[in-house]
């Protein structure tokens, strides 16, 4: 093997109660692309946020090209050869992509010549962008170029991507991987980082594995399966939620031909949306993020309010009804966002409780809330889903992600509803608490309700889903049974290129 | 039609009275780019009036008053940015609280000068541009601060349209935690941008001291800081809008005392705001992505707008305008204003707190 | 008695470095601590709100031990009646208002007297017969300046026109400023000011050729030009003598209304900018309104709406319907209307 | 290297301790700004805080903090309603104000017909909805075009300074007033008096401060429109999930703090100013905006802060007439005195760390 290119050594970072990265070593050789794994909170976003010189290591070094590597702040890390594709946070909604990209760059040319360079460089490698857009009006996927492109355009020597396939379709993952190779045939060496094991089998030559901030093992990818690799970054075998198939009731929802403008400036309004929910179903909607998807689930809490006659529930027309109304019909909804939208931050689990369960629960009484009424719910909810905190007097932000998740949903399931819309319901969990929480939306619609998940990961679509559909520039797919869909047709289906339209061709 | 009102000198007028707001909204304007609402302009106007002043007083050149107010401005401006920036407080109530200290504080500095005339600070008449018929004497011959606010507001929308610094501040503002994610220092941009605010608002408090009025009183400002404000979201934080929205205020303002003078009687003067109102309206409208929807909401608020000033001109029988319905009327224009405009294009991370944990 | 002190007090509406209104009552008081030495003490309290602050601050002083206290405000007169009746041993002058009690005073200056000056040179010295009127607020005392003034003015020069912005504050410099340079623009060469800021003479001193006049003080610093000559306030006379009156012990309630021959009304020093004959007809004025050998507003005088109010040779009375004290019409020639 | 971290859990301890810290640091840069001013500096902490309370005049003293502090607490519970809910009405001093001529316009017109169960109800209803009224034009515009309530509210206030100096000097002047600006008396017009009690500060002003304290305090603590306030304050998305409708909140907030604010002005202008002149108004609405912020935008703690907003007024006034001290440098004391208590409050969400050297 040749040298490497960058040795991390001992890198170890602490939190407030948590070591993020505990002494962390691993080495990374030029045209290498070399995946980190890990859980959700395992430390891998800390460890590469570390190399790009926006976190600093507690005790540790690097070395870059044999010589001592200790960015100061992200422009010294970029002067030095790195760049890094960000898992969330770093466009800017209201530029246009010349100046995001610009933002992005240490010595960016002058703005004529960077659009020329945006124009040639996202030819090249088969990413087409216009540089005058403004980023707002893009499409998640054009957003991942911008940031691709913004690392290219700087000829990086070490290239770091935090999961950047969770917001693409699978055609624009075969995209990014023929860039990916072609970079790393160009000799530079790339740090991935992905909760997809199939793309890690694909792409990687290397990867690192990391369990509590710890190097817990190494693995070629390629001679490894993907539960090997899974049951490695939890430390132990893997619960598969176990299904009976119930029998499918009546039709409970009926949504048709419902369209809605989008509240959020940048949002996505949905298009003549048709869907049937019946008792017992569910419904797994899949789709790349930024289609709609907080829309769709908008519109069917009631946050969204629509026309007559474009949802109806038990034949009621319910589409001007407010969220508290549609909530003592039995309608309960999980949006995605934990912090700030499904819970409020700096209030108690109490009063989160009080947020959504109020009218369900009888919580309140001529509009006075009965708070000992609301704090025994959310004990319940915290013990019937193995919320780890110290009581329900604490505040929703001192809960980890997936501890608040577990409330989140937990509050919705124990309200009994008949219909139930979720939106990513596992997203930052880990696996087992992923497993129980999937396990609770089944028995939900064994029990007889309808449910909708909305998620991203089609893993778990697949796995618990009765119905599949997408989700793809506000339109909704036709659903189609979950059993027996080939990844390909998914693909499609993300794509927008419904075989049903072509159908309709016919 | 507008009796013994001479327009050219109205308009020449209107850039003396709209410089004070134009200094303080441009500062305003940068420091809201940057994801910034400091409502304390008031406060850093009136302190940069009278430590302005003590300073012209004292070396006799209004120029050092100038650049001692801008000093003051940016240094009590400072206040604000470490309370917000350093540690977390709400904007909105650390601009208030700003806004009374810096009116006490002005208070007390300018015991000793109340009543005392500043240096002369000449007009400039500038040669050969001063000696354009009609067009001169309107633009070309004023003092030189008028110029120095123009050049500012010039400054600041080359510095934010042109500059890789000032598409950092931008992209603090519309974004702090992706800013910050990139490498660039969202607090320190950020107090640097509250400075200049700071520094535009003395320049603009000491515009009235030592021009405009030319002495020290405790309640000199008189609202010019709030007005400046107004401007800023009027000018939906461009600064070439923002020029016509001072203009406009300042316009508004001696129109009001020139109608009184001249003694216009009442539907001259419906007619003047009228057309005022929809002219506005108007041309805003144009600016607008979606340019029918906010014709229709400009004209149905022009309308809104003529009714408001009818319904007491009318229960006052025909006579002429009442004087505090004009004196009203620079308020009720900003409103009017407001409504049109509403706050599209505002910095995506305005009045929000950052913190950055590394 | 004889070691304890006499202790005056003064409620202020403004602050006392204003250059105008409150600093020339503020005179009065140093003028007071100036003519007793160790027999007074004076206390003061400024820029009090009229209404239940200005009660507090006169009963919390009457508390202290107070003698005298002067309120110089109109909007005082409620408060300082309401406290009087709980202190009856305590004697209270009120300023410019009209309701007396066995231990209020009210105390008032014949401004209109200088007003009459201001016109009379106005009228004379004024190239373009256009003059310009900073009024305040449109209450009898402000009506009867720009009448007074106007009077004198049309006297001297038939054609004199007056333009009046009414800008509804006692004290905005920047709004003064403004209003004065909107009436130089629409062709005033003179402005009279019934604001208490310097800026219009500053705005007539950017301007060139434009004369005013001072309010309140004398603003001399803009003397000669812009600053003709003044209106000046001086309680220093009056305050010495009713505090003279308490430690005597022959303070009664009265009501007093003086006005340049009694010294209430001071006329600055007429500067050399103007024509030296106008300088001396002006003189002569005063000295005939301070003999009492002229009386302001003497006869004929015709209302705005062209009615008799004083008849050839009569004279104003100070109150009943049409006197000076609740005077609320222009006289015969003024053009606008009072704002209501 | 000094940091701030977040606190999991907001500290209980802070809550209480911040402002007490606030009042002390305060007390502290006073004490120096007071001596630097020439004063002795303890005794003009001890004419400010300790003469109104204890000294030897304190029986007429205390009554007037009632008078003082009414209409700053009354107007301050309203805003907090606001404040909390992210709505920022700082135009209450207009809303003051059109109260109060609504409420006298109404005992002005019935004058001299004495029947005190209308009349007083009557204006109480008036001056009530005067309040609302004006806090609609900001909380309408608002809701309909998105205007900005801080700028709206704000202008309204000069709009309402004139019509207030137009209406003393016109409609509302005394005929009896010899023409002088003004209205009739009404504190002494028995049918509209808010007095209750003079000679110990006892109006219907006060009255309505302590039920609006009470009103307030069960609001947050009990009523789900309270929670909904916070909530929308806190985290507007979970608010509209939960099913808070930001327009009707908005409304409610505004118009409550209106109609308080429009009580303060009324029960102002008919008991303690007595009546309607040109600038009756001293400015209640922008302190109150401190007083709100003082205490936390908590009922309770907003009565305590009006109280000692109160006390600095009084005291600031005894101050002056026995020290000299110049209203200036109250006004900086109380500008201190503000930012302090903003300043420490990070204290109870961020807690401080020593961080050693990096290594990296
Ligand atoms: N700024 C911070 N302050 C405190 N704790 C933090 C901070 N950033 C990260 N952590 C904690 O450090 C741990 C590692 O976080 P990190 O973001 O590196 O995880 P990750 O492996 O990238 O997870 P994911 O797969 O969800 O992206 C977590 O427990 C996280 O809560
Ligand atoms: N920004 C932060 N500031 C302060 N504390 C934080 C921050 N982020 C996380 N923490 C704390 O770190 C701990 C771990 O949080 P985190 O969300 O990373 O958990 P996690 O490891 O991802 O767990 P889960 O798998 O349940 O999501 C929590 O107790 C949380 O309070
Ligand atoms: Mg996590
Ligand atoms: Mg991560």
């Amino acid at each position: 093997m040749t040298e490497p290119l960058m040795k991390l050594d001992g890198l170890t970072k602490a939190y407030p109660g948590v070591v993020a990265n505990s002494d962390v070593s691993f080495n990374i050789a030029a045209g290498e692309v070399h995946a980190l794994l890990g859980e959700n909170g395992a430390g891998k976003s800390t460890l590469v946020k570390t190399i790009y010189g926006l976190v600093k290591p507690d005790s540790g070094t690097m070395t870059l090209d044999g010589v001592p590597f200790t960015p100061a702040e992200p422009r010294a890390a970029r002067a030095a050869g790195i760049t890094m594709v960000f898992q969330h946070f770093s466009l800017f909604e209201a530029l246009d992509v010349a100046e995001n990209v610009a933002l992005g760059m240490e010595n960016p040319p002058p703005m004529r010549d960077l659009a020329q360079r945006i124009t040639d460089v996202s030819k090249t490698y088969g990413l087409p962008l216009d540089p005058t857009r403004i980023v707002g009006d893009l499409s998640a996927g054009e957003r991942q170029r911008v940031e691709i492109i913004r690392c290219l355009l700087q000829d990086p020597k070490v290239l770091i991507m935090d999961e950047p396939t969770s917001v693409l379709t699978p055609q624009e993952v075969d995209v990014l991987f023929e860039t990916l190779r072609k970079l790393k045939s160009e000799g530079t060496a790339i740090l991935y980082i992905s909760h997809k094991l199939e793309e890690i089998r694909a792409l990687c030559d290397h990867a690192t594995v990391l369990r509590l901030g710890q190097v817990v093992g190494t693995c070629i990818p390629r001679e490894t399966s993907a539960r090997e690799m899974a049951e490695l970054m939890v430390g132990g075998t893997l619960h598969v939620p176990n299904r009976e198939a119930g029998a499918v009731g009546e039709t409970l929802m009926q949504i048709k031909g419902l369209s809605a403008l989008s509240p959020a400036e940048f949002g996505t309004s949905l298009k003549d949306v048709t869907l049937d929910i019946r008792a017992g179903d569910v419904i797994g909607i899949g789709g790349v993020a930024g289609n709609g998807q907080d829309e769709l689930l908008g519109v069917l809490s009631g946050e969204i309010r629509v026309g007559p006659g474009q949802i109806s529930f038990l034949g009621q027309d319910i589409g001007h009804l407010p969220p508290d109304s549609r909530r003592t019909l039995g309608i309960c909804a999980a949006p995605e966002e934990r912090m700030g939208h499904a819970a409020a931050p700096d209030m108690s689990l109490t009063e989160n409780a009080a947020l959504t369960a109020r009218k369900r629960k009888g919580l309140t009484k001529n509009g006075f809330i009965d708070w000992g009424k609301t704090r025994a719910f959310a004990e319940e909810v915290i013990e019937r889903f193995d919320v780890r905190t110290p009581g329900p007097g604490n505040a929703a932000r001192s809960l980890s992600g997936g501890n608040l998740q577990k409330f989140v949903i937990g509050r919705e399931i124990l309200q009994d509803p008949q219909i139930l819309i979720v939106n990513q319901p596992t997203w930052g969990v880990d696996a087992s608490a992923a497993a129980a929480i999937r396990q609770a939306l089944l028995d939900l619609a064994a029990n007889g309700a309808g449910v909708i998940v909305i998620s991203q990961d089609l893993d778990e679509l697949m796995e618990i889903s009765d119905l599949f559909a997408a989700l793809n520039e506000g339109r909704l797919s036709k659903p189609r049974p979950a059993q027996g869909l080939t990844v390909d047709e998914i693909g499609l289906m993300l794509g927008g290129a419904h075989d049903m339209e072509v159908a309709h061709v016919d | 039609m507008f009796g013994s009102i001479d327009p050219l000198l109205l308009l020449a007028s209107l850039m003396v009275a709209a410089t004070p707001i134009l200094l303080a909204a441009i500062g305003e304007l940068v420091v809201e780019r940057s994801g910034v609402l400091n409502l304390g302009v008031e406060g850093m106007m009136i302190t940069g009036s009278i430590v302005g002043f003590i300073a012209a007083i004292t070396t006799g050149s209004p120029w050092l008053g100038f650049i001692a107010a801008a000093l003051s401005g940016a240094a009590i401006s400072l206040l604000f940015g470490i309370l917000t920036q350093y540690l977390m407080s709400n904007q909105v109530a650390t601009g208030l609280a700003l806004t009374l200290f810096g009116l006490g504080l002005a208070a007390l500095l300018g015991q000793g000068y109340l009543g005392v005339k500043a240096p002369a600070f000449p007009d400039w008449h500038i040669p050969l541009l001063g000696d354009i018929p009609v067009i001169g004497p309107i633009i070309f011959q004023h003092d030189p601060m008028v110029y120095v606010g123009l050049a500012i507001v010039a400054g600041v929308w080359w510095f934010l349209k042109k500059t890789r610094a000032g598409l950092v501040l931008r992209a603090v503002g519309e974004n702090h935690e992706a800013a910050h994610a990139l490498g660039y220092h969202v607090v320190r941009t950020r107090l640097l941008a509250i400075m200049f605010g700071g520094a535009c608002a003395g320049l603009g408090g000491a515009y009235l001291s030592i021009v405009r009025v030319p002495t020290y009183a405790d309640s000199l400002t008189a609202g010019a800081g709030w007005i400046a404000l107004a401007i800023v979201v009027f000018a939906s934080w461009k600064p070439g809008r923002l020029l016509l929205g001072a203009y406009l205020f300042g316009g508004v303002t001696v129109l009001q005392l020139n109608l009184q003078a001249a003694g216009v009687q009442f539907p001259v003067i419906l007619l003047a705001l009228s057309l005022i109102a929809v002219g506005v309206a108007g041309l805003i409208s144009l600016w607008r992505k979606d340019r029918l929807k906010s014709l229709g909401s400009a004209v149905s608020v022009a309308l809104v707008a003529g009714g408001t000033i009818c319904i007491p001109l009318l229960s006052g029988k025909m006579a002429p305008l009442k004087v505090e319905y004009l004196s009203m009327s620079p308020y009720i224009a900003t409103i009017l204003v407001l409504v049109i405009m509403s706050a599209s294009g505002a910095p995506g991370s305005l009045g929000k707190i950052f913190h950055a944990s590394r | 008695d004889g070691h304890e002190p006499t202790k005056v007090g003064f409620v202020f509406v403004g602050p006392v470095g204003d250059g105008g209104w409150t600093y020339e009552h503020n005179q009065g008081r140093l003028a007071v601590e100036e003519a007793f030495g160790d027999q007074v003490e004076t206390v003061f309290v400024e820029s009090v709100p009229e209404g239940p602050d200005a009660e507090r601050v006169m009963t919390q002083m009457a508390l202290e031990g107070a003698d005298l206290i002067f309120t110089t405000s109109f909007g005082y007169m409620d408060p300082t009646i309401n406290v009087a009746a709980n202190f009856p041993d305590v004697r209270f002058e009120h300023a410019t208002g009209y309701k007396q009690a066995d231990n209020v005073s009210v105390y008032s200056a014949r401004f209109y007297e200088g007003r009459a000056v201001q016109g009379h040179i106005a009228g004379q010295i004024t190239e373009s017969n256009i003059i310009g009127y900073i009024a305040s607020f449109p209450i009898p005392e402000v009506i009867r300046g720009i009448n007074s003034a106007y009077i004198h003015a049309r006297e001297v020069n038939p054609d004199v026109e007056f333009k009046i912005i009414w800008a509804y504050t006692w004290f905005d410099p920047a709004k003064e400023a403004e209003a004065a340079a909107v009436l130089i623009e629409q062709g005033a060469d003179v402005i009279l000011q019934h604001t208490d800021s310097t800026a219009p003479q500053a705005a007539a001193q950017a301007a060139g050729n434009v004369y005013t006049f001072g309010q309140a003080s004398d603003m001399s610093e803009f003397g000669p030009m812009p600053r003709v000559s003044s209106i000046i306030d001086d309680w220093a006379p009056y305050y010495i003598a009713r505090t003279q009156a308490v430690m005597d012990g022959t303070w009664e309630s009265t009501s007093t209304w003086d006005g340049i021959g009694a010294g209430m009304v001071g006329i600055g020093e007429i500067s050399d900018a103007i024509p030296a004959e106008v300088k001396a007809s002006a003189e002569a004025l005063v000295a005939r309104l301070a003999s009492g050998e002229y009386h302001a507003f003497t006869g004929p005088i015709n209302k705005q709406d062209g009615s008799v109010w004083l008849a050839e040779g009569e004279t104003a009375s100070d109150y009943g319907d049409d006197g000076l004290a609740g005077m609320a019409f222009y006289v015969e020639g003024l053009t606008a209307e009072i704002p209501q | 290297m000094i940091a701030l971290e977040k606190r999991p859990q907001p500290s209980q301890f802070w809550t209480f301790a911040a402002p007490i810290v606030a009042v002390i640091l305060t007390i502290i840069f006073g004490a120096a700004l007071f001596g630097l001013l020439g004063k002795p500096p303890i005794e003009a902490l001890g004419k400010i805080f300790w003469e109104p309370l204890f000294g030897e005049f304190n029986f007429f003293y205390l009554p007037q903090l009632l008078i003082k502090g009414a209409p700053l607490v009354a107007i301050a519970l309203g805003l907090s309603l606001g404040f909390k809910a992210g709505i920022w009405n700082i135009g209450a001093e207009g809303q003051y104000i059109i109260g109060a001529l609504c409420g006298a316009g109404v005992a002005l017109a019935l004058y001299p017909m004495e029947a005190r169960w209308l009349i007083f109800p009557a204006m109480l209803i008036a001056g009530a909805f005067g309040g609302f009224a004006w806090a609609m034009i900001p909380g309408v515009l608002r809701v309909k075009f998105g205007t900005n309530e801080i700028l709206v509210s704000l202008m309204l206030v000069y709009v309402a300074e004139q019509l207030l100096a137009s209406m003393a000097l016109g409609l509302m002047k005394n005929p009896e007033g010899f023409g002088f600006p003004g209205s009739r008396n009404l504190s002494q017009y028995s049918s509209a008096s808010s007095w209750i009690d003079q000679s110990n500060g006892m109006h219907w002003g006060v009255v309505i401060a302590l039920i609006g304290v009470i009103f307030a305090y069960i609001l947050f603590a009990k009523h789900i429109l309270g929670f909904q306030i916070k909530l929308a304050g806190q985290a507007p998305r979970a608010a509209a999930f939960s099913g808070v409708s930001p327009a009707r909140l908005i409304l409610f907030c505004l118009g409550t703090s209106g109609a308080l604010a429009g009580l303060a002005g009324l029960t102002e202008v008919a008991g303690p100013a007595g009546l309607v002149s040109i600038d009756f108004n001293v400015g209640y609405g922008f302190t109150a905006i401190i007083v709100a912020f003082l205490g936390r935008l908590h009922p309770v703690g907003i009565l305590f802060a009006g109280a000692l907003m109160a006390l600095t007024y009084i005291g600031g006034d005894v101050a002056q007439s026995s020290l000299g001290l110049p209203k200036a440098a109250i006004q900086v004391f109380q500008g201190m005195l503000l930012f302090f208590l903003l300043g420490v409050d990070v204290l109870t969400n961020y807690r401080v760390r020593i961080k050693q050297g990096v290594v990296a």
